[in-house]
Parts: structure tokens; sequence; C-alpha cells
């Protein structure tokens, strides 16, 4: 069966053959370089149409469709106009900051790449410590954020800075929480493990409904971190005209146009690793025929498919809601989804020690 | 043409670690020119100052210099969205100084128009108004109600926006025959869709957190204030033109002045969400009963006022619209006023804004429902 | 209250105000009156005009008169209150302390007529660009050979 | 009663947002309800009302006659001078000299589309077409001549 | 492929970014005037200084997270451990739980969580 593991093998063994041990790890990092980077490249234009397209249906339109057929080339288009305009800084500004910040943006989006397992056996580094890495890494996105913000010499900037880094910091709590109800349940923090302990069905599944509100508070966190509506406080345009990256233009304003969605593609990826099982097929209980069809279906399939489905869900909710006050905000985070992850968790932990899972 | 020693001034009264900054001209929330100085203290707002003149063109005073037919058209663009209710008030003024008696068909006819276009601009600001808030949906879902209006002005007055459809002692042309068929399609088209409203805006617990309790603006200030319309009926002040002084048919036709005593942000919204089932039951009255007969009644070619003071005043979408004329006895107004009631309302904006946050700030400029040209005229 | 009642109710409050019959009664006042006569209608208990929807001003050339329409939210009655005022230097008191709606409207009317309103909180310039000088635009001998297009 | 109390809050929060969920996600499946007109595709099933007020025409018959007396109350009327009129001397059959539309200049750039003209002309000359692409790259190209070249005024026409 | 992917990814992200500017760079030619290096401000030159005190309402928030985000750090450990230890594992977590659990009540009795 062709699958994305044997791709990589096949490659490893032919380098083998062909080169020495450090030629084979060089030429292999350049592919692995080239692959993100085409990886990320893509899911920047992959996402950008399918938000437009979501959206415009949602709005009772028709979307972007006179670029290519049914406008899916819109977003190539989108990036060729944005290559072509000037990315200047402003005079007052903090030159530096300002300019290192998209970079900043960007490495950390790429760094969370590392530990998601994209098919099975095929992931760039499964560490063992792989969830804390996420949560660890996806916390220096705030500082990308507020460089933009500071440095931009805006006062809209400024204040889009301070509300992201107060959002960003708290949403993580109630985030790291819902990731922890998992980790109590299969024992392990490595990527590989915790999609191993779901052969048998999916945590959202085996969990019930401790596990289901799990996964509610790390779709809502997340959303909030990613600074996606309606939590795009750090934006919010109708106040803020675009918050703290009002004065990017330009290349330096795509990269953290990208390094949003490619953050969004991360953490739902992470989601449906963690609560859907990864690149695990849909197994049913011992419906032999029906977990035998779905084990057809490639495992990479699974995985996108899924992750798919919960980007779909993250930009439903920003074409459906309005946005909170930044008070309101923070009373979500601390009074509501704090409190109840914590419960949840205890909850979690004594279901896994009483053993009331499948 | 900004004012640099004011926006200084605003700074020279600042204090510690406040924060002056500029909202509008060119702001996605201002929907306009208007131009706001805000001074902020962290979120919390502790001023805000209205800076306004970047549309004005002085109506009053091009007014002036045209004669009673050719006014009308200028003050479709003060407050384009209620085109229909300033050209019905110009054209009523006049009516006043000729003494000249509208047919009971022109009546009927300017009523009903009337009332679609306040179906329009609320359809209109409820999508903006949603849209400040953030969220962009319910905008194109209002525009598949405004747009039906439109395409039934576009067939009767032969324009979207700025109709030009009243004339002094009645109305330009007849109804279009296909009039009665087409708007009672809209009104099936909206029964249909109304309650999407309130799965979408009214209802979600998101928008009440951000509109309860903000803005509060009591009876008392609304009425010091001057505010008119949606705006001073959320503060419980019963200000409905067209029920305390009726003009045209209002006197005849049943319906309800919508109040809401809840004083903030979503009294005022809920207002204008309940104007639009009244503006809709009084089509409903209407619509099967047109009366036949003219629809213009005989004037001369050259409109002459005789001297003296003539003052009609209306209820647009935003508010009450007051129409001044002061005649010389010559064939153009000798002085026009309009009390236009967004000018009314824009001030009360510093009174509500203090001591809230710059996202509630753009909330209630959404339930002021601010046109800028009907503010600068 | 109806507009015979009113007449009779004014003439108590200042018998030297001239009261003009029409659709509404029409009070004309002195800028020396002004002041006291406006706080009598606003806090009179059988008048209360508490609603003032209509502040402007109508130049005459030989002299200026300020319009203020009154209305009463309790009793709904209206009526009008006119002040003359000197054409070379235009003065009157500030009724924004009376009716807060006026301070906007009497900052319309102080740029495009010029009259100065005394004790007004914050009398700037709100409509014309910053640094205007010269005549005031509503005025009838103001002329703008640029922006204003002559038919 | 607190916790009570908290979870119902949480759960009519929760409701309330489903309910918008359950709304867009019907018209993101259901696209029949998109409303969007496709422009400039639609050009040929396009048709305006016959009472769009475009911009001002004056309909000449096959003979190049139109029925403009050069009675200037179009002119008067216009509330902003769009429309000027100048004259001509015509030399009648009988050698008679007769004043006669030369031109009739049309400033589309000024036009309001108030149909005021159009309310004062007594002979019908002009009516408003149905046109709505105004938009040049030159605005000269905006001040039109109404009659046509060589255009005479209808017989019968006073 | 280990830890040197973090290297590769690094590189990438730079090499990404900067091939992006740099394309941008080379494709146009950038004029400059006064206006244009203006911040943003609604078309209105921007008056007073941008980076001044600013009362923010946070700096509360940033302490209660550190105190937060601390035990979550602990807790990843207890996490991977708890089923395996059983009941003690539990016991353990509501004391502490509870212990937090009172502190963020005092903060919130105390109007720390509070935007101010």
């Amino acid at each position: 069966m062709w699958s994305f593991s044997g791709i990589a093998n096949n490659i490893h063994t032919w380098l083998g053959e062909h080169f020495n041990a450090t030629w084979t790890m060089i030429i292999e990092m350049v592919i692995a370089g080239v692959a993100v980077i085409g990886l990320f490249a893509l899911l920047g234009l992959v996402l950008v149409i399918m938000e437009r397209k979501v959206s415009a249906w949602m709005q009772i339109r028709l979307g972007p469709n006179r670029v290519g057929p049914k406008g899916i080339f819109q977003s190539l288009a989108d990036t060729l106009k944005l290559l072509v305009k000037e990315g200047m800084t402003p005079d007052g500004a903090d030159k530096l900051l300002f300019n290192v910040a998209p970079f900043i943006a960007m490495i950390v989006a790429m760094l969370l790449l590392a530990p998601i397992a994209f098919a099975s056996n095929f992931q760039l580094w499964d560490l063992n410590i792989g969830v804390l890495y996420v949560s660890a890494v996806s916390s220096i996105m705030v500082i990308s954020i507020l460089m933009a913000g500071w440095a931009s010499n805006n006062k809209y900037s400024l204040m889009g800075a301070m509300r992201s880094g107060a959002q960003i910091v708290s949403y993580e709590l109630s985030a790291g929480l819902s990731v922890l109800a998992v980790v109590v349940m299969c024992g392990s923090l490595q990527m590989s493990e915790i999609i191993e302990s779901q052969r048998n069905g999916w945590w959202i599944f085996k969990g019930h409904i401790p596990m289901l509100i799990a996964f509610i508070t790390f779709i809502i966190a997340v959303t909030a971190e990613t600074n996606r509506a309606p939590f795009d406080l750090a934006e919010a345009e109708s106040e803020l005209t675009a918050g703290f990256h009002t004065e990017y233009s330009g290349m330096k304003f795509a990269l953290f146009f990208l390094a949003e969605y490619v953050n969004v593609f991360i953490v739902c990826a992470i989601g449906a690793t963690l609560f859907l099982g990864g690149w695990m097929p849909l197994h049913i209980g011992n419906w032999e025929g029906f977990n035998h069809a779905m084990d057809y279906i490639p495992s990479s399939l699974w995985f996108f498919g899924k992750t798919f489905f919960l980007i779909f869900v993250i930009m439903w909710f920003r074409w459906t809601f309005p946005r909170l006050r930044i008070d309101q905000l923070l009373n979500l985070e601390w009074k509501y989804l704090l409190p109840i992850s914590m419960i949840n968790l205890l909850v979690v932990t004594a279901m896994a020690i009483l053993g009331w899972h499948f | 043409m900004y004012r640099e020693t004011e926006v200084i001034q605003d700074l020279a009264t600042a204090g510690e670690g406040d924060m002056v900054i500029n909202v509008g001209p060119q702001h996605p929330a201002t929907h306009g020119v208007l131009h706001l100085v805000i001074t902020l203290n962290g979120e919390t707002i502790k001023k805000v100052e209205p800076h306004l003149g970047y549309i004005h063109r002085s109506i009053e005073k091009m007014c002036e210099s045209l004669s009673y037919r050719q006014f009308i058209y200028v003050t479709s663009r003060m407050d384009y969205l209620s085109a229909h209710i300033n050209n019905h008030a110009c054209a009523m003024c006049v009516e006043k100084g000729l003494q000249v008696e509208v047919p009971p068909r022109a009546q009927v006819i300017r009523v009903l128009m009337d009332e679609l276009t306040r179906i329009a601009s609320h359809e209109l600001w409820w999508g903006a108004m949603a849209m400040d808030l953030g969220a962009f949906t319910p905008f194109f879902h209002a525009f598949r109600e405004r747009e039906s209006i439109n395409d039934i002005m576009e067939e009767t007055c032969g324009a979207r926006l700025t109709m030009n459809y009243m004339v002094p002692g009645g109305v330009m042309h007849d109804l279009h025959p296909n009039f009665q068929q087409r708007v009672k399609d809209f009104l099936q088209l909206y029964k249909r869709k109304i309650h999407e409203y309130d799965e979408l805006v009214t209802g979600n617990i998101i928008f009440q957190n951000r509109m309860k309790n903000i803005g509060v603006l009591k009876a008392e200030d609304a009425i010091s204030y001057g505010c008119s319309g949606p705006t001073a009926r959320g503060s419980g002040v019963s200000s409905d033109i067209r029920k305390l002084y009726p003009y045209e048919i209002y006197n005849k036709l049943e319906f309800d002045e919508v109040l809401e005593t809840g004083c903030d942000s979503f009294a005022r919204y809920m207002v204008r969400i309940r104007e639009m089932q009244q503006s809709i039951r009084i089509v409903e009255q209407l619509i099967d009963n047109i009366p036949e007969g003219d629809f213009q009644a005989k004037t001369k070619a050259v409109l002459k006022l005789p001297k003296g003071e003539f003052y009609t005043r209306v209820e647009t979408a935003r508010g009450e619209l007051g129409v001044y004329i002061v005649s010389e006895g010559g064939t153009t107004p000798y002085r026009i006023k309009f009390r236009s009631p967004g000018f009314s309302n824009l001030s009360v904006l510093d009174h509500i804004a203090r001591g809230s946050k710059i996202g509630d700030l753009v909330a209630m400029m959404g339930t002021l429902d601010l046109v800028i040209p009907d503010i600068d005229r | 209250m109806t507009n015979e009642e009113l007449k009779i109710k004014l003439t108590e409050l200042l018998p030297e105000a001239i009261l003009e019959d029409g659709e509404w009664i029409t009070a004309n006042t002195t800028p020396a009156a002004f002041l006291p006569f406006m706080h009598q209608l606003r806090n009179d208990p059988s008048l209360l005009m508490d609603y003032l929807f209509c502040l402007t001003c109508i130049d005459f050339k030989t002299h200026l008169t300020m319009v203020y329409h009154l209305s009463s939210t309790s009793f709904r009655h209206n009526m009008v209150v006119k002040v003359k005022l000197d054409a070379a230097k235009p003065e009157v008191e500030t009724v924004s302390h009376i009716w807060r709606t006026a301070e906007f409207h009497e900052r319309e009317v102080y740029e495009l007529f010029g009259v100065n309103f005394l004790h007004h909180p914050d009398l700037r310039l709100l409509i014309l660009p910053d640094g205007w000088e010269g005549k005031n635009p509503l005025r009838k001998d103001f002329e703008d050979p640029i922006n204003m297009i002559k038919l | 009663m607190f916790v009570i109390k908290y979870i119902k809050e949480v759960w009519t929060a929760v409701r309330s947002l489903l309910k918008g969920m359950k709304r867009t996600l019907y018209y993101f499946t259901h696209h029949k309800e998109i409303i969007t007109q496709q422009y400039p595709d639609n050009r040929d099933t396009l048709v305006l009302p016959e009472r769009f007020k475009g911009e001002v025409v004056m309909p000449h018959d096959e003979n190049n006659e139109h029925r403009c007396t050069g009675c200037q109350a179009c002119e008067l009327a216009c509330p902003n001078g769009t429309i000027k009129v100048i004259f001509k001397n015509d030399l009648t059959p009988e050698g008679k000299k007769k004043k006669a539309i030369d031109k009739l200049v049309y400033h589309l750039e000024l036009c309001t589309m108030c149909n005021l003209c159009i309310e004062a002309c007594p002979s019908d000359a002009i009516k408003m077409a149905q046109t709505f692409e105004h938009s040049v790259f030159d605005r000269n190209q905006l001040t039109k001549i109404l009659n046509k070249p060589g255009s005479k005024i209808m017989e019968g026409v006073e | 492929m280990g830890a040197s992917s973090l290297i590769v990814l690094i590189i990438a992200a730079v090499a990404f970014s900067g091939i992006a500017i740099l394309i941008s760079k080379v494709l146009l030619k950038a004029t400059t005037n006064k206006q244009k290096g203006e911040p943003y401000e609604c078309g209105i030159p921007t008056k007073g200084k941008t980076w001044t005190q600013l009362n923010v309402g946070y700096y509360l928030f940033a302490l209660i997270f550190l105190v937060f985000d601390v035990e979550l750090v602990f807790l990843y450990p207890w996490a991977v451990v708890a089923k395996s230890m059983g009941w003690i594992a539990l016991v353990e977590i509501v004391v502490f739980f509870f212990i937090l659990f009172m502190g963020f009540l005092y903060a919130h009795k105390k109007g720390a969580l509070k935007w101010m």
C-alpha cells in the first residue's frame, strides 16, 4: 500500500546505498527542509482559499470564482499581489525588532511542525515530551506579536499587542489542562504513543463526557491562542483597524498572515492527534468488516481529514460569532474555562484510575 | 484638514498614563469620515471628542440658491439611507407653505415608501452593527432583504438610494404595476427570514454581553441632549413624531410606538428590531388599500412660498428630522435649516462612552446609528 | 397646553416679549432678558420645556435672529423663542447648561454665523477646518470664489 | 445552588452559540440560497426597470429628427446647471430666419438623475436612458451633446 | 530525524521568509516620502509619544499566570505517572488543586481578575 513512511524509507535506503553517512544526513535534511517549506506554502494557499470559500458560502455569496476553475488559484494570485507590494518600515519604528518579528512568527510556526505525525511512521522528530514541547514552543508566538506591536510605534499596534499578550498567556492554561486530560489517560507525552493508545478507539469516544468537555475547552482555548475570531482582539479590525500588524505591509504582513494560518493548522493537528486519534482510522468495537474497510484509507488521509475538519470548525466559529470584549475574554478564561478544565482534569484522573474507559 | 491645535489641546488635558488616539476619519468602525479623538487610560475611555466637517457640503447654503422644486433633491444626500423620508419632509414643508392638499393616493404612496425606506435603513444598520462587533455574516444576510427593497424602489422610483421621488404636491410617477406584488413578495421573504436575526445576533450570548448595560443613556439625559428616534426610545422617551404629531395618514394607521426601558445599547438595538416589525405592519395595512386617484396635486410651474416661516417634523429612520424654511416671498428659500437627528444623537456619545472600554465605543456608535452625511450636512 | 393658554402663560412670565401667532407661539425677546426667560421656560412646572429640538440662526442682513424651537416631553406643547442680535457684534448667553444639546448646536452656529455664545464651556470650531479665518459661511455676505459655483 | 446556576449559565450560553452555528451551517450547505449576481457576466440578461434613471438622452427618429424646440425649460429646471442649450439660426424653406437648437450640451458628471428636466420638458424631447456604465478615463467624455449632428426638429412640434 | 530536525526547521523558516522578502524587494523599486513613513492613525498625524507608560490592566494577570504556569509544568510529569500511581496521585492532585484554587479564589476576591 502506498504510504508516506514507505516513500521516506525508500529514499533513506537509496541514499544509504549511494552516499556515505554524512552526505545521507545532509541530503535528507535538505529534502526535509524543502518539504516543510513546500508544505508551508501549500498550507497557506489551501487554507486561505478554504477560508474564503467557507466564509462566502456562510454569507450566501459565491466567493472567489474568477482565477482558475472555481477560483482555486485565488490565493496564488493574492500571494503574487503581496509579493509585488512594498514591505515598508515606518520611520519611527524600531527597525530591528520590526523586521525580526515576522521571522520569529515563522520560526515558531515552523518549529511546531516537528512533533506532528502526518501519517503512520511519518514524523520529523518523535520526541518523548512531544506535548510539552508543543505547549512550550507555542508560547513563543506571543513574543513575536508583542515585538511587532511594540516596534511599530503605532498606538493601535501597541494596544493590540498588549491585548494579545494577556490573551495568549491566559488561554495557554486551559489549553494545557485539557491536553493533560489525554496525557493522564494514556500516561505518555510522546505523540506516537498517544496515537498508539487510540488504536482501539479515539479518546473523544473512549473518555466519555469528561473527554468531550476537555476537547471543547481545547478547541476554544486554541482558537483564542491563534488569535482567531471571536477572540481576534489583537487584530480587532473594527476597534484597532488591524491591531498588531497595522504597520506591516507586503511580504512581512504575508508572513504574519501565513504564520497565523499554519498555527491554526498545527493546533488543529494537535487536537486531532490527541483527541481524534491522529492518523488512526475509525474503528468501531468488533465490526471486523467495517474496521478493515477503514484500514484501506491511507493514514495520511485520516490525519488530514480530521485536521481539516477541526480547521473548518474554527472557521465556522469565526464566521458566526461576534467578537468578545477584552475583559469578557479574560472572564471567560478565568471564570469558566479554567475552573471547568481543572475539575474536569480531576474527574478524568479518577476515571483513569478506576479504568472507566474503554 | 485635520485640526492640529485641537488634538494638541486634547493632549494637554490628558493626564499621566493617558493616550490620545484618533479614531477616524479612515477607520472601519466609523462608517464614514467621522473623526473622534479619544483619550484613553489603558483600555478605558476617558473622553471622546468628535471632530466633524470632513464631508460638510453646506447643503443649507446650497439650498438658498435653489428653487423650491430643486432643493428637495439635494436633501437626498443628507441622510442617504432615509433619502425618501428627507425628500418627504421637504416636500411637506413646501406644501405647508403653498397650502396644497396632497391627494390621498399620493399620501398612501409616500407613507408606503417611507416605511420601506425605514426597513431598508434598519436592515443596513443591523448588518453594519453586527460587523462592528466582529460578526461579518449578518451583514450579507441583511443585504438580502435590503436588496429586495432596493429593487422595489428601483422599479417605481427609478433609483436605488437617492430616489428623488417626492415632489411638492405628491409623487413624481404613479406606482409601477408590479409594485404591490413585489412588496408582498418582500413581506413573505422578510417573515421567512426574521427568525434568523434572532438566531444569529439577538440571542447570541456574546452579543448580549457586548450590548447589555453598555452605553447607558438615562431618560432625562436623552431629553436634555435632544436625542430622538430609536436612540431616545431606547431610554423610554416617547419621541415618535408619527404618533405625537401625526402627518400624512399616520393617525389613521394602526401601529405601536416602540419603547424600551433598558436605556442601554441593547434597548436601542431592540427598538430598531421591533420597529422594523411595526413598519412591516404598516406596509401590510396599506398595500391592499391604495386608493385610486391622482398621484400628484396640481401645482404651478414656478413655486413661490408666501413670506413666513414653516417648520415640519418627520420621523426618519434615525429620529426626528426638522425642516425649517424661512421665506421672504421669493422663488428660493431665504434660509433653510435641517435639524438632523444624527447631529444631536452624536453629541451624546461622549456622555455615554466615558468609563467604558474601547470595544464598547464601537458598539455604542453602532447603536446610535450614525450616518455621517446626516451629521455634517 | 393649547396655544391660547400658552400665550397667557408667556405674557405672565415675560410681559415685554412680543408674541406672534402661527402654528407655534413665537416669543421675541432681547439678549438681556433672554437667559432668565429660558430658565423659566425650562423650569416652570406648567411649561417644562425640556426638549430643545432645534437651535439655529437666521441672517437678516440688518440683524441676526437666534431661533430656539422648544418642546415639552410631558405636556407636548411647542413654542419658538427668538432673539434679535446685533449683526456687527452678535452675542448671546449660552443655554448649553439648560439643554445639553445646545452645546453642539451652538458650536455649529458659532462657526457658521459667528455668533458669540457667552459662557459656553467649549466654544471651538466643530465643522470648519482648523485656523479658519474670515467670514462665516452661512452669512448672506459670504463669498467664496473658489468653492462656490454660481449657476 | 451556585453550581447549578453556574452550569445553567454555561448551558444557555452554549445553546445560544449552537443556534447561530446551526444557521451558518445551513447556509454553508444550501448553495441555492446564494444571492450574488455575477455582474459583468450577466450583462446580456441584465434588464433594468424602464424607469431607471441612468442618463439623459434625446430620442431621434429615423429621419434624424428630434422633438426639442429649445425652450430651455430643462435648463431652468436643472438644479446643477447640467444642461446648456446653444442656439443657431436656421433658414426655413420660405427663406426666413428661424431660431433652432445648435447643441444641447449635457454634463453627465454634474447630473444627479433627479428627473426634473424630463418633468419640465413640454414636448417630451428628452428622456432617461437605462444605461449605468458611465465610467470613462477622461472626464471630458462625460460632456455629451444630445442632439445628433445634422438633426432637425420634427414637423409639428411647437 | 531527531533533534537535528529543529535546526532544519529554523533554517527553513528563515530561508523561506528571507527569500520571500528578498523577492519582493527585488521586484519593486520603493519610493519614499514623508507621509509614507508616518504611523497609521486613521489619516491623522500621531500626536504624543507612543512609547509611553500605559495602563494595560494586565500586569496582575501576568503574575497570576506565572503562578498557574509553574503549576502546569509541575502537572506534566505527574500526568504521565498518574495512572500507574493510582489513588495516591488523585489525592495528591486534589490537595494541590485545593491550595491552588484557594489562591485563585483569593485573587478573584481581591479583584485581580477584573480588567482595569
